[in-house]
């Protein structure tokens, strides 16, 4: 049979952010997949050397919309590694906290997007209804549904006060109801099973050559966790089951997921009744004497590393950031060996990608003036302008009116 | 500090003495060695198959000024972190490959000869990550010397 | 044998409850924006004594503050550059700066995201 | 003559079947969205979709074959107007009727999806063809079981006319019960033939884009989407026909308020369907239509032919 190559992005329904996969197809079967990283790159890296420390908490909050904490968090505790500040107690009980929450967000997310990749728009819908009641909260306590804005370095920004940790404690016991229920139609919907198990295997063997990390690991029976392997924030002072499966299949992701859901209520309970009184900061430096250090973080989706040298002055000599995507993305092409076009979207997002983490620089010179017979900006301006005046419909009164207001 | 990473050091110095004082125990789970020189690729198969530190986490390329590090973050599955730095001279850098032990570093590598412009021994034909393809050649963003050309004008 | 369709009972029980979407711009949440929402800045030209630590730690470069007279400041704020991260309001010495609870803050025109709060005349 | 031209252009024709599609389109989102806790879109909604696309602008691919191309749209349009002349609505006659226009009904409804499959062909992308081949692929899997359990009604009345079925139940009364199994079989297979939820496999967005209509624009693409709509009144009137033949001999006006409430089932039926299920793979689409739904309506064919010999003989 005739293979055909097909593209997938950079721009296509399935996926949530630009990204480019190849993916050979003979008749729906897929032969071979190539990717094509580097569409987000937003050169974070660089421009963290040259701006300040307290610069670079918000600007590496900003690498990742849904991990936002995560990436502030990992580069906030390299910081501090390095100037050698020990947070109270009370601040990193809440950045715990924010970090369960933002688990939360992010899993709910997740399980909503994966019905969507499969067609099953009601639970998208339904867990995206739910995943408000965490919006809210985050919002309530930070200020922020996304890019929470809470860490700075030396504590976190803004105190729980009782009335929120009443308010957590009440959402938290709505949301695990949600959680069972949801526990529930993933592992007896019939529809949803069939098109979940079997699918995207990773074997044992192949997730710990290929280096798999977070959920996509823990599923194929990778048991690592940086939470309880490298215990930063509060973590060492919690109790907590660390999630494994050995489906190593999608279905398996997805159980661990929900199951880190349901951990995460219980961390979050845990850690608002640990909690002691304190201050919620201490005052760091500006200038941050040299030295290196590497922080690691357990984000939703995986390890995230932050390494930080420093060099003695107010801003960073090398900030390298290793999001969890970046070593989830090269176990795609093995889990789609042998696998069909149509589980290719869920295969994708069963890694949970983020590439905006993933790529962290963009393009500072013009693109190129390649000219593949396609039209430029301006020309599909003036032709779509044209094609409306043919049919009567002029939009020149609207340009001189927004010249007009340019102008004021 | 605890027992285990005294005890990685230890077996790291038996093996190769010459890094007496170029293991560091920064603090708990973290070691560093300073400069694994020519041996790098000895001390990387000894700390990954009879150290116990088998995955990459990331490999951090930095440029200082005069010479280019390079940081191997190796991690124990059970949290431990062991970071090999070795270093190369600017002009004609040139550093072997290790995707043949791990496959993962690929997009670490390539990373590499994007940003910084190191010639990676051994790395097989492939896409470019993470610049684009039409990004000009000879510009590798994380040069120290490397100054950005056409600035978005501002505002507008 | 499982059966599918087992968000039945769930899903008809939707249809006799309230819709948990609004018609937005008609009709407002309140949680959309808590006692601690990060909005549009406000400046208080009176309270500045000019230190300019907000303009050092913007991580946008979104705000500056000029003297105008002696002990007279005014402030330029672009809303298209502030990240409304408040690390500003956070740093100001003397309250200076606050965050408000406004969000929509679109504009079809560049320059009306470009604000300048003036320093009343004494 | 004009009379006809009416009945064709004006009502039940083609008028009739374009704001009975634009309704059902609404009734059909409206009842998804309330059904997943949405609000949903306002009723005209689908007509400010269908006024919006027509006012773009129509891209033929360079490399497709415009001619295909752009009559693909009107012959689906062409082929569902013609098929509602033949389908009995209020009363138990059809405007036009003849011997064994249900075989011609049946058809004049698959023409659609093969010009679905000949658009989405004749547009030579890629994400097209493979569309197209999918929509082919499950009109082999759903096309058995729906005639299969359209045509056993037919057998038990003894006549392939779509007015004499319905007359035949008119007489005796009740008689449609026994085909409950056949009509939720026809329910089942017309998602698949209306490509919802779970069988939009040739559409399926979140793998090939918008399958058969990548490329598809502008009018081309308002008249698809429209066909899409009155496909799902001309069905609904079919299976409502077939399945449902009661309350027909009362006077028009009730008759015809007795037939919206038929159609007005069957959709919210499909809508509550389309909540639940998440999209089957093509080769389980295939097994589910050959294994399960095929051989169910066959014992249906069988029931009505066993109780055509020993009851109604």
């Amino acid at each position: 049979m005739r293979k055909v190559v097909i593209p997938i992005g950079p721009q296509h329904p399935a996926l949530k952010e630009p990204e480019s996969f190849s993916v050979t197809l003979s008749g729906e079967r897929i032969m071979a997949f190539s990717a094509r990283l580097g569409y987000n790159h937003r050169g974070i890296e660089k421009a963290c050397e040259d701006r300040s420390y307290t610069q670079n908490v918000y600007l590496t909050e900003r690498i990742c919309g849904i991990c936002s904490h995560a990436h502030s968090t990992a580069f906030v505790q390299a910081v501090e590694e390095i100037a050698g500040i020990k947070i109270p107690d009370r601040a990193s009980y809440i950045r715990t906290i924010i970090s369960e929450l933002e688990r939360i967000h992010s899993h709910l997310l997740w399980l909503g997007v994966a019905g969507h990749e499969i067609g099953f728009d009601t639970l998208l819908m339904y867990t995206w209804r739910d995943r408000e009641i965490v919006m809210d909260i985050l919002a309530q306590i930070t200020g922020n549904r996304v890019n929470y804005g809470m860490n700075t370095i030396g504590g976190v920004r803004r105190d729980i006060d009782d009335e929120q940790k009443k308010n957590i404690l009440k959402a938290m016991d709505k949301l695990e109801e949600r959680t069972l229920y949801y526990i529930t139609v993933a592992t007896s919907e019939r529809t949803v099973i069939e098109r979940l198990s079997g699918v995207g295997v990773l074997p044992h063997k192949d997730a710990v050559r290929l280096g798999a990390v977070g959920p996509t690991g823990r599923a194929s029976g990778v048991d690592r966790d940086t939470r309880r392997d490298d215990p930063y924030a509060a973590y060492d002072r919690i109790k907590f089951k660390v999630i494994t499966d050995d489906h190593c299949d999608v279905y398996g992701r997805t159980l661990v997921r929900v199951g880190e859901l349901m951990e995460a209520y219980k961390i979050i309970r845990q850690a608002l009744k640990d909690m002691p009184e304190g201050p919620i900061t201490v005052k760091a430096p500006r200038k941050i004497p040299a030295g290196e250090a590497v922080s690691r973080y357990e984000a939703p989706r995986g390890e995230d590393l932050h390494y930080v040298k420093s060099n003695g002055t107010e801003k960073p000599e090398r900030v390298k950031v290793r999001a969890p995507t970046l070593a989830n993305v090269q176990t795609v092409a093995k889990m789609l060996e042998d696998g069909q076009l149509a589980d290719l979207p869920i295969v994708i997002a069963a890694i949970d990608p983020c590439f905006s983490c993933t790529d962290r620089m963009t393009i500072i010179k013009h693109a190129g003036s390649r000219d593949l017979g396609a039209m430029a900006w301006e020309d599909l301006r003036t032709h779509g302008i044209n094609w409306y005046k043919n049919k009567g419909v002029d939009f020149s009164r609207l340009n001189e009116k927004l010249k007009k207001a340019n102008k004021v | 500090m605890t027992t285990r990473e005294e005890a990685a050091k230890t077996a790291l110095i038996k093996k190769f003495g010459f890094l007496e004082n170029l293991v560091r125990i920064q603090r708990e789970r973290r070691i560093f060695i300073d400069d694994a020189g020519q041996d790098f690729e000895r001390i990387l198969d000894f700390a990954s198959e009879d150290l116990g530190f088998s995955v990459l986490c990331a490999i951090t390329g930095s440029d200082d000024g005069t010479r280019y590090e390079f940081i191997y973050h190796m991690a124990r599955p059970k949290g431990d972190m062991l970071n090999i730095k070795i270093y190369t001279p600017r002009d004609g850098s040139r550093v072997k490959t290790i995707t043949d032990k791990f496959p993962g570093a690929e997009i670490f590598e390539r990373e590499l000869t994007d940003l910084l412009g190191v010639k990676i021994d051994g790395l097989g034909e492939g896409n470019r990550y993470p610049l684009s393809d039409d990004w000009p050649k000879g510009e590798y963003p994380l040069r120290k010397d490397w100054v950005k050309k056409d600035k978005k004008p501002e505002g507008k | 044998m499982i059966w599918p369709g087992k968000m039945l009972k769930q899903v008809l029980g939707s249809i006799f409850k309230k819709p948990a979407t609004t018609r937005y711009p008609f009709f407002k949440k309140e949680s959309d924006s808590p006692d601690r929402f990060r909005g549009k800045l406000l400046f208080h030209p009176e309270m500045c004594i000019g230190c300019k630590m907000c303009m050092r730690d913007c991580p946008a470069n979104a705000i500056t503050i000029r003297k105008i007279a002696d002990k007279e400041f005014e402030a330029d704020i672009d809303l298209g550059k502030c990240i409304y991260c408040a690390q500003c309001v956070d740093i100001c010495p003397k309250k200076a700066l606050e965050t408000t609870k406004k969000f929509e803050l679109a504009s079809l025109v560049r320059g009306k995201l470009k604000i300048t709060f003036k320093a009343e005349p004494k | 003559m004009i009379g006809s031209l009416v009945s064709i252009f004006l009502f039940p024709g083609l008028m009739f079947l374009v704001v009975a599609g634009l309704a059902g389109q609404f009734i059909d989102r409206k009842i998804y969205a309330r059904l997943q806790n949405r609000i949903g879109p306002p009723w005209y909604q689908p007509a400010a979709d269908f006024i919006k696309l027509a006012a773009k602008e129509d891209i033929v691919p360079d490399e497709a074959n415009p001619g295909m191309f752009k009559a693909m749209p009107i012959f689906a349009l062409t082929a569902i107007t013609t098929s509602i002349l033949y389908i009995p609505l209020w009363k138990d006659t059809a405007l036009y009727t003849f011997k064994g226009d249900l075989v011609v009904v049946l058809y004049l409804l698959t023409i659609p999806t093969l010009t679905f499959f000949l658009g989405g062909w004749y547009s030579t992308s890629l994400y097209s063809k493979i569309g197209a081949v999918r929509a082919l692929t499950q009109l082999f899997a759903y096309e058995v079981p729906l005639l299969m359990s359209i045509l056993a009604p037919g057998l038990l009345a003894n006549t392939w006319s779509l007015s004499g079925i319905s007359q035949f139940y008119a007489a005796h009364p009740w008689y449609w019960l026994v085909n409950i199994p056949g009509f939720a079989i026809s329910m089942v297979t017309l998602l698949g033939k209306l490509e919802k939820v779970p069988f939009d496999i040739p559409e399926a967005e979140t793998e090939i884009v918008a399958g058969t209509f990548t490329e598809y624009s502008g009018r081309l693409m308002a008249m698809f989407k429209l066909a899409i709509d009155m496909e799902a009144i001309a069905a609904a009137s079919l299976l409502a026909a077939v399945y449902l033949p009661f309350g027909l001999s009362f006077n028009p006006v009730v008759g015809f308020v007795i037939y919206l409430l038929k159609i007005l089932f069957i959709i919210t039926a499909m809508s509550l369907l389309r909540t639940l299920f998440a999209r089957l793979r093509i080769d389980q689409m295939m097994s589910f239509c050959w294994r399960y739904l095929a051989p169910l309506a066959f014992v249906q064919i069988v029931l009505n032919l066993t109780l055509k010999g020993f009851i109604l003989r």
